[in-house]
């Protein structure tokens, strides 16, 4: 029987005849399919008819990290200790390279820059995980936990470990009244 | 490599080929961009500055940040600043991070020969990133 | 409409064709300038920055002013900052109205499809008068 | 000569012909740039001022250090800011010398006839140097 090709409104169907060339490692140019440099190259030269596309090695200090038809290679980007940041991964010719900011201080993207972490007040302490680069998180002491200081790094202490403390600051000073110690 | 020190310096160390930064129809040496054709040029330069509390204390003492673009004609073994910018700043000690930008630029006639380079006090203070400090040129049109 | 807060945020909202405003050569959709023929161009920017005490209590706050002038690159899939500036600031209780401007510019190449695009921090201090607040750019010749 | 007061005032006393200035295809008349040619321009204008201590106490006064390029079209009587830019200041007592420069430009359709010129605050501020303060234009290309 015929196959009726469905109406489709408003366009036509036509049979594509090529396979497409554009994809994450083909690009089309003077009417040919070439190959895109691999990551860690640049195109110094486009593919003609006659030859493929001539790719080159990134310089130092560069990196590219996409299959491309860039004429150059990205800058690895500045771990600017001025800035308090510091290196966590040098990166390489296929990697951007990391940078953080130094302990106490995490990266603002508003400011482009590290900014003091919260110092948590006295009832509040850090919460958990701590991650490097990003703010504190303070979270009130719970039952059983207490913190006297305002402190960006100080976790809430349990009462358990203050109460022999109590204990033994009593016993130096000879009195002799005994604590009932909640374990 | 950025000299030390709050004097006026030369910068000569600048990218000229890589990241963002171009080079054609003119020559770049030594820091100094240098003319290969006559004509009417407009000059341009970006300097940011920035301080961080980690870096020491810099609060309650006046910095004057500046920029100068200079042209060295060597025929008549001259130099002279073609153009400044810049603030004089008293950074309060409140805020951990300070940032400041300058941008200076000019229409002006150069000649073949003619080199171009840039100076800024507080060299330390710098913000190297590309997309911070950055100066340039380009050829407008020819002479009358 | 201005977007509100102190974050970075991109602008959209410009005027392209009223008032002083010009489009040719280039497209512009949803806040960014699209180039249409390789080229190099110059880029440019003017930001101002305002704020009246009759909107709140800004000051004995650091602020920082800042404009970031980016290109994406749809091919790599690629957003870089091309310039940047601005200022920290520490504005005093005893004025009664703060202003700040900056201004950036630079000569780069661009390749066609590559999308020009404004950041600022604190959107809601900005002074959108057309005068006050502005970026475009020109093509000065092709590709070498 | 440099006008008195903090007013805004039309600075008129350029130099068009001496030093870095140069003037081609513009007339330059009572400090205005006048246009000769249908295009697109770009603009450009940079401003520093500066304070030293001998020249009186300006400090814990708030300054607000503008400028204004300003385009007079005879033909509808109208005069309009093309660009500002600037910033207040609270220059604090402890320096004995205060500094700070603005640049603005942009890239704008200019028809014959209209004239260029600029306005300042505070004009007993400026740094009147050529390579401090200077404004131009040039011509990027035909209208379309």
């Amino acid at each position: 029987p015929e196959f009726a090709l469905p109406q489709v409104l408003g366009s036509a169907l036509s049979l594509q005849s090529t396979l497409p060339c554009e994809s994450e490692q083909h690009y089309e140019y003077s009417g040919r399919c070439c190959k895109k440099c691999e990551p860690g190259k640049y195109m110094s030269a486009k593919c003609t008819e006659t030859s493929d596309s001539v790719c080159q090695p990134c310089g130092p200090n560069e990196y590219m990290d996409v299959w491309n038809e860039e004429d150059k290679c990205l800058l690895h980007k500045i771990c600017d200790q001025g800035k308090a940041l510091k290196e966590v991964n040098p990166g390489n010719s296929t990697f951007q390279r990391q940078c953080a900011c130094t302990t106490g201080y995490h990266w603002n993207e508003d400011c482009d820059c590290c900014q003091r972490n919260t110092i948590c007040a006295p009832g509040f302490g850090i919460g958990h995980p701590v991650q490097q680069d990003k703010d504190t998180r303070c979270m009130p002491c719970p039952r059983g936990y207490f913190s006297e200081v305002a402190s960006s790094t100080d976790e809430c202490k349990s009462w358990t470990n203050n109460m022999l403390m109590v204990l033994s600051f009593l016993h130096l000073t000879g009195t002799n009244k005994i604590l009932y110690v909640l374990i | 490599n950025i000299p030390t020190g709050t004097r006026k310096v030369n910068l000569t160390s600048w990218h000229h080929d890589k990241g963002q930064a171009n080079l054609s129809n003119m020559t770049f040496s030594d820091g100094k961009l240098i003319v290969n054709q006559d004509g009417f040029y407009y000059l341009y330069a970006n300097i940011c500055f920035r301080h961080h509390e980690t870096s020491g204390n810099l609060t309650k003492r006046g910095l004057q940040l500046m920029v100068y673009m200079t042209k060295t004609n060597l025929k008549i073994r001259r130099s002279e600043v073609l153009m400044k910018g810049g603030s004089t700043k008293y950074w309060s000690g409140n805020s951990e991070f300070h940032f400041y930008s300058v941008n200076i630029g000019g229409f002006l006639k150069l000649k073949t020969g003619d080199m171009i380079s840039i100076q800024v006090s507080n060299p330390l203070l710098l913000d190297s990133s590309q997309e911070a400090t950055y100066f340039g040129a380009f050829k407008v049109r020819d002479l009358d």
